[in-house]
């Protein structure tokens, strides 16, 4: 199943090349809807309760180095596997209906980047994480500069520089990764077989000094995906250079793998350096929340309000996993989705938006809404759902994130928090200054069409389908968070733990019911 | 005073009486007219039996010739790849200007001359055979790159590697002195003996030795300091040979280093070791930011060649099983990855006039996918992306340096590589992301390549067999061995396991 | 007697290697390394090393030295300019030397290896005259002499094909 | 004698060698000086061929030569090549190549 | 069926309405629409009498139920159902938000008739219901920050109902967002909450609090005052109340719907319901009190200069809550709720009779412009005095029996809160005399030249729409109708709303008259159970005391407006010249918008900027570039060394080994 789903994007990308320029579109919407399909059975066929790896395959692969092809699906990557099937149809669709240049390189390309980023979301093995997430952005090298945007005209650089200073940006932490991660495995084995099996390495535990540095080669790849404060440097230029189906899903899915990273690698293998640098990247985390914040509701493009909103949005998320408590880590998991869910509509209607007014400048917009009050319904909801508006999932996300903050670190909740208040205001001004406001002379509006509709819809519905039932995502993620978590908190000290401890549990420890293990 | 005939065992050595043979006769093929279009064909025939005689001995070392050689995994593994890479040179070389100039004959019977000298590399185990492998080698190197005689690069370039080499290979010559001096003995292991019976641990003597040796290597190898000539020979060489030089030379290079640092001289391993560590490093730093901007892709791939030695001299630092290893699968598949590279600009050399500048292969993408799609695979390769031999060898190269406690220097490899984006993806994004080039064939305007010596362009030179064939291959290969490692993984293990199995 | 001829040696090896980096026309540098082989012949002698002198002798002095001198007197042996187009070559080049020739002498000097300030052991009779190096030659060093042949043929067919007037010939 | 002197005598053919490459333009005296670094290591060969008793340093020597013959004639070669093309026999200007 | 299954119904039916409306904009002709929209209140407000009446068929000590439809969150030790709870507070909310919105929707029937986003307008206003039906019967802190939430959603959407009026999109994000900053305190408070008590849930919490928390511990101040965050932003009090004057840019009827009767009150509650807390954390209690009074008599004076008629109203309802929220912090809960719901029934009305002078103004707001409406409008002066009178608690009227409680309590209560009954009273004063001061600037007097081509014509021929604010014209394809729709007398759903609350301005105050009868507090006390304060009830000499006070005050008050602006109009000029820096102040609203742009807003933005032209640029992307310059340096370096020359390339080499031969020779034994 793993394995089917893995491969499926690819096969049908590969195929694809033996098509005719014309149906190489719908093949490639074929193809995403496929692995949705066995996204959605393998979700279905789901063993709610268990926290133990499921679906799980696991072959040699390179003998030699101690590789091993290991996929599963567990709670921590379930709902991120079935958000990046529905994204990639979504954004394969929308470019299906659009007339594309080279069109079969381009399906290509966006069915590797498929198979890549559920490589990165499988990957039960180490190295085959690090494979598949250097190899997310080849595809989207490409499709970034040989698709994207020109922007030297309008003071910004040319589509190629604007990518490769990604690659250049994202890789660096991404190499300096792959060493870490061979120095884990190697450390681990001590002599001994090397594997680089992630079960394996969670067991043998690495001594507390190569915790430190090989956590912060990992968080550097992770925080430089996501991206982090101070090392968002590449993203301004690429979402802007990035052609708008490539970037509904690379925003609405590649740096939740980062996310996600710290989540299935640097929690459960470094639990020593997790507790010792919790507060250095909570800090990252926080300044990442308040420096996206305002540079949100400065920018007047619309790419890039959503990019540094998004910067914002991650800063939560790794706050809600660095608050190291199972709470949070659930509020982190289920962001990552209603992020994902959030995003990439927003890209789908910055694209519409684009359509009609020919500009993404949000100072040059407005007033669309009275001829298109359907576009202007589903762009509210996304918007609200983008804000974490309570009564949305994102809502729950971030209540989760911040309740276990809250617990952890009250300090860092409290300013967490702000940046809430900030996502209000800069959400609805996207909304207001397109939507709303007067209408500029000769802009035209015009209604959702029905195929775009097609795609921002079921979007929508997924955002009010989670608004309405967050524990559909809750309740399988819990067990493995619960996992991953327990992990890091049972090498913190006794006193620290008795303090984070909710009301029952800290009877239950007085009561001698509950024992703390040094 | 009687003889003592030496033993000879024929088996062992029947890949060199193969070679040997195959010199003689391409020579003298060029003598007689109707043959003198065979020199390919039987160069050929003279590798793939070489090749094939090699491996009828995989798995049975021996040691040859009163101790002169040794063919184990580890001489047979780097033979094999410099015979692959002979190979695609001849096809490479195919209505090449510079096989008409020296003459097809002379062209390949020399190239079969350096090829015999790698062979003999590989297996060296004695100073002497060393010495004279190491010249074998390299002699018919100088003439190979100067044999475009009308262009003057070709012969600048034939120049400068003839004295600076002959700098190393007197430089290797004299350390060799020392170490004779220091323990008595010529054969490897003879050496080994006499530094620990001399009680010479740690001697300046036999560390000058090591140094100068040391030197020697590094200049075939292409380590920074001793670099200089890569990128000006590179470029200045007929391209099928520059191919030949980046990757056979190198492997057979490191396979001498590996054996005579091991077998020689592995008791001083913690002297010399941080010394080559802090080589492999500045490599690395020079190579990769001596590559930015350029815009000759020959002299790019030079100075990618001078990093991704570096990154070779790595698995030489660690000195163990998995760094020989990793060692033989880089070169392997950075055999595969420059060659692809190379007949791509082979191809479009001839059939441009910006010769091997980056706008030749503006637009490629559109114009040329089949030529587009091996040089892209082979940049992404270099930068070591996953899904291609790179990775995978990087990742083998890096674990064996964290096994070696040489982490640091897998930093580096790391930093080194973001750089190496840089020039890799410039190539990549000329062939896809920018307006094709308006190339009007058979137009000269006074830039590069249209000056009289330049050679004539051949509008379909792109499309030939003999062009995309060896590119697709190569890609292909590189391709292969980034998903399915296994094989090339087990054949390299081999060759660790030679050395210190 | 034998520290006399050493020196006497020494100083025509040293004067002629000096000679050649020092003389304006390649064809006087190319006597001067004439005297300076001779020499080396001397010294080798003076180590025992028959055989490898006459080498010295033929092959070099002989041999080689007729094509440089024919090649010189090819090409004509001009002066060259006093100019020195690189930057810090004339300062560092020298530096560089005394260093090198310092970093080498140190490094036999306080070698811990006794038998270096010695004279060198007693030797049989016979010892480096042509019977012993052929010998060895074909014993234990079979394949460099193989090999080396090989080269030479290489060597010689490279020269060809660098020095032979091909270009008119196709034309 | 000692051996020292020797090979002390022969650093200083090797180091001076290596200055002739250093400050000679002229492709043909450059030879020379190879020539020179090349004798120097034969002289350290024998030398220490003598020092150890055994002969295989002088072997060594003579294959040496063997090869510094072949490195002439291929140097040679190139600069008749190079006088061919009317191109001054001046290292310094063969430079089209760098950067 | 139980009194849970009564208030699923009560939530079901309004956002059945909104999504039908809302879904079938293009299906469903104007009118049904607007049934729709009304009858959905209708049968909400229905389901809340079945509520009540299942509760008063219960003991007094039984009537608190809670119900969960399912789990909407509860992993991890959070347990968050989707839950509410029914008791006769809840119900009692209901019931008012109910039964004021069935009249304001039927009011909306004819007022909105004629606005191009009618439907919008009915699916905003039935999701502005339940909203609001969330907020009062959700069972938990989440679902209360859910409802909270919403509400101001709902707010922000339909005070930016005219979104094409660049003030009416500011004031409604204005409005968002400072409901947003309220939201964060009820967050906040619900982890602290959590953190202290380990549930959500109402009853858990009301149970667990007292034994958990001492008296005026820090952790219980804390929550109290975070949630008086919230209760402040959602009931504009101060520094919190900037938006509401702004949110009048909405259409009359959500002015007189969100805004007066039901959204404002919202903090109110939130106090009533959390009572348990506060009167563990009485500092806070009494913060929330002090917050109160003051906010009752700044907003006070405000409305007494305010020249639009609109905000004048608004400011009082600002003032109004301030006695609101004074009464349920000092623990007059009862009282504070019968306010609640007779300010409910005559702000309303007042709203309304607003609306449709403003209507016959041509959107006109400034009431210095208005004159005569009496003669031209009398269906719309009556009630609009009805109103006025029940506002400046004219004895006998509602206004005049709730109030008067508040202030009675706090007398019997004594001590401290004596300052509360004296204040309360001045703001009394001011109340009757801004009330009246609007009544008879507007009513009386000649005809203004609206007024009289209404008398003359039956209708106003107005010119196109202009933004009051900023005197654009406005975009007329999203709505602004021509006034004849709006004006009450001539739309009968219009005038049945208006006259059903003005009876109930008139008599609402009836059912709760000390010493006659209680029905208010005796539905109400289960609810205080086991209060302290609750028990205090003031005697009924106090109370009597207290009415015939409230009386005289009110008469003086409406007596001192006569005087002032009918008797001698030129008096208020000379007294605003006299008190000019108290006038100045008041009439710009004591300055708190432009405090809070200098202390937030510019700050906020000023750090924006920075960030988007210093920072990024220098710091973010210099980081980049200068990395990437160093290397290109480096390389140009490397370029440089290799100069072609290949003496230079020896030289490098050489050198290069005698650095390596130093290196050994340094490192040789």
């Amino acid at each position: 199943m793993s394995s089917a789903i893995l491969w499926a994007p690819l096969a049908f990308g590969l195929l694809g090349l033996f098509l005719p320029q014309k149906a190489v579109g719908w093949w490639a919407v074929l193809g995403t809807a496929v692995t949705l399909g066995l996204a959605i059975v393998a979700a279905v066929g789901f063993d709610t309760g268990s926290s133990a790896m499921q679906y799980a395959v696991d072959e040699p692969w390179i003998s030699g180095l101690g590789v091993d092809y290991s996929l599963g699906i567990d709670g921590l990557n379930l709902f991120l596997i079935l958000l990046t099937a529905v994204l990639w149809v979504g954004g394969v669709a929308f470019a299906a209906f659009r007339e594309q240049e080279r069109a079969k390189s381009f399906f290509f390309l966006m069915l590797v980047a498929e198979t890549a980023t559920l490589g990165a979301f499988l990957a039960q093995d180490l190295l085959l994480f690090v494979l598949f997430f250097d190899l997310m952005l080849v595809p989207f090298y490409f499709l970034f500069g040989a698709w994207g945007h020109d922007r030297s005209g309008e003071g910004g650089i040319t589509a190629s520089a604007a990518t490769l200073k990604m690659i250049v940006y994202t890789l660096i932490g991404s190499l300096l990764m792959l060493v870490a991660a061979i120095a884990t495995a190697v450390l681990a084995a001590d002599g001994g077989h090397l594997t680089f099996s992630l079960a394996a390495l969670n067991e043998h535990g690495l001594g507390e000094g190569s915790q430190r540095w090989i956590f912060w080669f990992f968080a550097a790849a992770f925080l430089v995906k996501m991206p982090a404060f101070m090392l968002h440097g590449w993203m301004p230029d690429a979402y802007r250079a990035a052609p708008l189906p490539a970037l509904i899903v690379f925003s609405g899915v590649l740096a939740k793998v980062g996310a996600y990273g710290f989540l299935r690698v640097v929690l459960p293998l470094f639990p020593d350096a997790t507790v010792e640098f919790q507060e250095v990247i909570l800090m990252i985390a926080l300044a990442s929340i308040l420096y996206g914040s305002v540079m949100a509701f400065t920018q007047t493009n619309v790419r890039l309000i959503a990019g540094y909103s998004s910067v914002a949005q991650l800063g939560f998320i790794t706050a809600g996993i660095f608050a190291l408590q199972a709470d949070g880590s659930d509020g982190a998991v289920l962001q990552m989705v209603n992020h994902g869910l959030v995003v990439a509509p927003l890209f789908v209607v910055v694209a519409l938006l684009l359509e009609r007014t020919g500009t993404e400048d949000i100072s040059e917009m407005g007033g669309l809404a009275l001829r298109a009050p359907v576009l202007a319904a589903l762009f509210l909801i996304v918007v609200l759902a983008t804000l974490a508006m309570p009564g949305s999932a994102n809502f729950i996300g971030e209540f989760y994130i911040l309740n276990g903050l809250f617990e952890a670190k009250i300090v860092f909740a409290f300013v967490a928090i702000s940046g809430v208040a900030m996502s209000a205001y800069y959400a609805l001004r996207l909304y207001q200054q397109t939507m709303h406001n007067r209408k500029p002379e000769g802009l035209l509006s015009r209604e959702i069409g029905l195929r775009d509709g097609l795609i921002l819809v079921p979007l929508v519905l997924c955002i009010v389908g989670l608004a309405l039932y967050p524990q559909v995502v809750l309740e399988r993620t819990a067990p493995s968070v619960a996992q991953t978590v327990a992990k890091v908190r049972q090498n913190e000290p006794p006193e620290s733990r008795l303090a984070s401890m909710s009301l029952e549990e800290k009877a239950e420890v007085e009561s001698g019911a509950l024992k703390i293990v040094p | 005073m009687n003889f003592n005939e030496p033993h000879l065992d024929y088996a062992g050595i029947s890949p060199l009486i193969a070679l040997t043979v195959g010199i003689c006769v391409v020579l003298l093929s060029a003598v007689f007219k109707p043959t003198k279009r065979w020199a390919p064909g039987l160069t050929t025939i003279a590798l793939a039996a070489t090749a094939g005689l090699l491996i009828w001995q995989w798995d049975d070392p021996k040691t040859l010739i009163t101790g002169a050689l040794r063919l184990d995994d580890l001489a047979i593994s780097i033979s094999l790849i410099s015979i692959l890479t002979a190979g695609f040179c001849v096809v490479l070389s195919l209505r090449e200007r510079a096989t008409e100039e020296a003459g097809s004959g002379e062209y390949h019977s020399l190239l079969l001359g350096s090829v015999l000298g790698m062979v003999l590399l590989a297996q060296a185990t004695n100073l002497v055979s060393f010495f004279v492998a190491l010249e074998t080698l390299s002699i018919p190197l100088y003439i190979l790159c100067a044999t475009n005689l009308r262009r003057e690069g070709s012969l600048e370039s034939g120049l400068k590697y003839l004295i600076v080499g002959s700098i190393g290979s007197a430089t290797l010559l004299y350390g060799m002195a020392f170490l004779y001096g220091g323990t008595g003995a010529t054969n490897f292991a003879g050496i080994a003996d006499g530094i620990a019976r001399n009680g010479l641990d740690g001697d300046p003597l036999i560390l000058i030795g090591i140094a100068m040796a040391a030197v020697g290597l590094a200049f075939k190898t292409s380590i920074a300091p001793f670099h200089q000539w890569t990128p000006d020979v590179y470029q200045g060489a007929p391209t099928p040979i520059t191919a030949f030089m980046a990757v056979a030379t190198k492997a057979a290079a490191f396979a001498v280093f590996l054996r005579f640092f091991d077998v020689a001289l592995g008791s001083q391993l913690d002297d010399w070791q941080p010394a080559l560590a802090a080589l492999a490093a500045i490599s690395i730093v020079v190579g990769n930011v001596g590559a930015l901007g350029q815009d000759s892709l020959k002299r790019m791939l030079g100075y990618s060649g001078v990093a991704q030695a570096g990154y070779m001299l790595g698995g030489v630092v660690v000195l163990s099983e998995s760094g020989t290893s990793s060692l033989v699968f880089y070169l392997a598949a950075y055999a595969f990855m420059n060659l692809a590279a190379f007949a791509v600009i082979v191809g479009r050399e001839r059939e441009t006039i910006f010769g091997d500048d980056i706008r030749a292969v503006r637009g490629l993408g559109t114009e040329r996918p089949l030529l587009a799609w091996p040089l892209t695979i082979s940049m992404l390769a270099l930068a070591g992306l996953p899904a291609t031999a790179g990775f995978i060898g990087k990742l083998y190269l890096i674990e064996a340096l964290v096994e070696g406690d040489y982490t640091w220097l897998a930093v580096f490899i790391a930093i080194g590589t973001m750089i190496s984006l840089a020039y890799y993806l410039r190539v990549v994004a000329a062939m896809w992301m920018r307006p094709e080039t308006e190339v009007a064939s058979g137009a000269r305007p006074v830039i590069a390549g249209a000056s009289p010596e330049a050679d004539p362009v051949d509008p379909d030179a792109g499309s030939r067999w003999y062009i995309v064939g060896p590119a697709l291959l190569a890609a292909a290969v590189t391709v292969f061995f980034g998903i399915i490692p296994q094989p090339l993984v087990e054949f390299a293990s081999h060759a660790g396991a030679a050395l210190f199995g | 007697m034998e520290e006399v001829l050493f020196f006497i040696a020494a100083i025509g090896a040293l004067g002629g290697a000096i000679g050649v980096i020092a003389m304006r026309n390649p064809f006087y540098s190319v006597l001067a390394l004439i005297v300076h082989l001779f020499s080396l012949a001397a010294l080798f002698l003076l180590l025992t090393s028959a055989f490898v002198a006459a080498a010295q002798v033929v092959v070099y002095a002989g041999a080689v030295m007729v094509l440089y001198v024919f090649v010189v007197a090819y090409v004509g042996g001009g002066g060259e300019s006093a100019w020195e187009p690189i930057p810090g070559q004339r300062f560092l080049a020298p530096l560089l030397g005394i260093a090198l020739f310092i970093e080498l002498a140190v490094a036999v000097l306080s070698s811990s290896l006794l038998a270096l300030g010695e004279d060198g052991p007693h030797v049989q009779a016979g010892f480096g005259d042509p019977a012993a190096i052929g010998r060895l030659l074909l014993e234990k060093f079979l394949l460099p002499f193989e090999a080396s042949s090989i080269l030479l043929l290489l060597a010689a067919v490279g020269a060809i094909v660098l020095a032979s007037n091909r270009r008119q010939e196709n034309a | 004698m000692s051996i020292d002197w020797f090979i002390v005598l022969s650093a200083l053919l090797f180091a001076t060698g290596a200055l002739g490459i250093l400050l000679r333009r002229s492709p043909m005296v450059i030879l020379l000086c190879l020539e020179l670094m090349l004798n120097a290591g034969n002289l350290a060969l024998v030398a220490f061929s003598r020092m150890v008793g055994n002969g295989q340093g002088q072997v060594f020597a003579v294959i040496v030569m063997v090869i510094a013959a072949c490195e002439v004639v291929v140097g040679l070669g190139l600069i008749v090549a190079i006088f061919r093309r009317r191109i001054p026999l001046n290292v310094d200007d063969l430079r089209e190549l760098r950067g | 069926m139980s009194a849970t299954a009564w208030a699923w119904l009560v939530l079901l039916f309004p956002l059945l309405g909104s999504i039908v409306i809302g879904v079938g904009f293009h299906a469903l002709p104007q009118k049904v629409a607007g049934i729709i929209g009304t009858v959905s209140i209708a049968l909400a407000f229905a389901c809340g009498i079945g509520a009540l009446l299942s509760l008063l068929g219960e003991d007094p000590e039984a009537r608190h139920h809670a119900s969960s439809l399912w789990d909407y969150a509860s992993v991890a030790g959070l347990d968050i159902k989707l839950g509410i709870f029914v008791d006769p507070l809840s119900v009692f909310m209901v019931l008012i938000v109910t039964g004021v919105s069935t009249l304001i929707h039927l009011y909306s029937y004819g007022y909105m008739q004629s606005d191009e986003g009618y439907h919008r307008f009915f699916s905003y206003l039935n999701f502005f219901v339940f909203s609001m039906l969330l907020l009062v019967l959700a069972g938990n802190f989440v679902l209360l920050t859910v409802g909270w939430a919403f509400v101001g959603f709902a707010s922000y959407a339909l005070i930016s109902f005219w979104y094409r009026r660049e003030t009416a999109t500011r004031a409604g994000m204005k409005a968002f967002v400072i409901n947003v900053v309220g939201d964060i305190g009820l967050v906040l408070a619900a982890f602290l909450i959590f953190r202290e008590l380990g549930s959500f849930d109402y009853g858990t919490v009301f149970e667990k609090a007292p034994e958990v928390f001492t008296t005026n511990e820090w952790t219980i101040t804390a929550i109290c005052l975070l949630l008086l965050v919230g209760a402040f932003a959602k009931s504009a009090q101060l520094p919190l109340h900037t938006w509401l004057p702004d949110a009048m840019e909405g259409p009359t009827p959500v002015s007189s719907l969100i805004h007066a009767a039901t959204m404002v009150t919202a903090g109110v509650y939130l106090i009533a319901r959390t009572h348990v807390l506060f009167e563990l954390a009485p500092t806070a209690a009494d913060i929330a009190a002090f917050v109160g009074l003051a906010t009752l008599l700044v907003a006070a004076t405000m409305a007494l200069v305010m020249t639009d008629l609109k905000r004048a109203i608004a400011y009082s309802t600002m003032s109004q809550i301030g006695y609101m929220i004074m009464g349920v912090s000092i623990g007059a809960y009862s009282a504070g709720m019968f306010h609640l719901m007779t300010h409910a029934f005559f702000k309303a009305l007042l709203f309304m009779a607003a609306g449709s002078i403003i209507a016959a103004m041509a959107n006109d707001q400034n009431i210095d412009r208005m004159s005569g409406f009496g003669k031209a409008m009398r269906f719309t002066s009556i009630t609009f005095v009805c109103g006025a009178l029940a506002l400046a608690a004219f004895p006998g009227t509602s206004g005049f029996f709730s109030k008067d409680e508040i202030l009675a309590f706090a007398e019997a209560r004594g001590g401290m809160y004596l300052i509360f009954t004296v204040l309360g009273y001045v703001g009394a004063l001011m109340t009757a005399i801004y009330s009246f001061r609007l009544v008879f600037r507007v009513l009386p007097g000649r005809p203004c030249k609206e007024a009289q081509e209404l008398i003359d014509t039956g209708h106003v021929a107005h010119e196109a729409p202009k933004n009051p604010a900023t005197g654009e014209p406005e975009d007329t394809d999203v709505g602004f109708p021509g006034p004849e729709h709006h004006i009450a007398e001539q739309s009968l759903p219009m005038r049945v709303a208006m006259g059903v609350l003005a009876v109930l301005a008139l008599v609402g105050g009836l059912i709760q008259i000390p010493g006659v009868d209680d029905v208010v507090t005796k539905f109400l006390d289960p609810v205080w159970e086991g209060s302290p304060l609750a028990a205090i009830e003031p005697t009924l000499g106090e109370d009597y005391t207290g009415l015939g006070i409230g009386g005289v005050i009110a008469l003086l008050g409406i007596g001192i407006a006569y005087v002032l602006y009918v008797r001698r109009p030129e008096l208020p000029r000379r007294l605003e010249q006299r008190l000019r820096p108290l006038h100045t102040l008041f009439a710009n609203k004591w300055y708190f918008d432009e405090a809070i742009d200098f202390l937030v807003v510019r700050p906020a933005l000023a750090i924006g900027r920075f960030a988007n032209r210093t920072f990024e640029r220098f710091v973010v992307d210099g980081l980049v570039n200068g990395t990437a310059e160093t290397v290109r340096g480096a390389g140009g370096v490397v370029r440089a060394v290799q100069s072609g020359f290949v003496r230079s390339y020896a030289l490098l080499l050489i050198a290069g080994f005698a650095g390596l031969a130093l290196y050994f020779l340094l490192s040789s034994s």
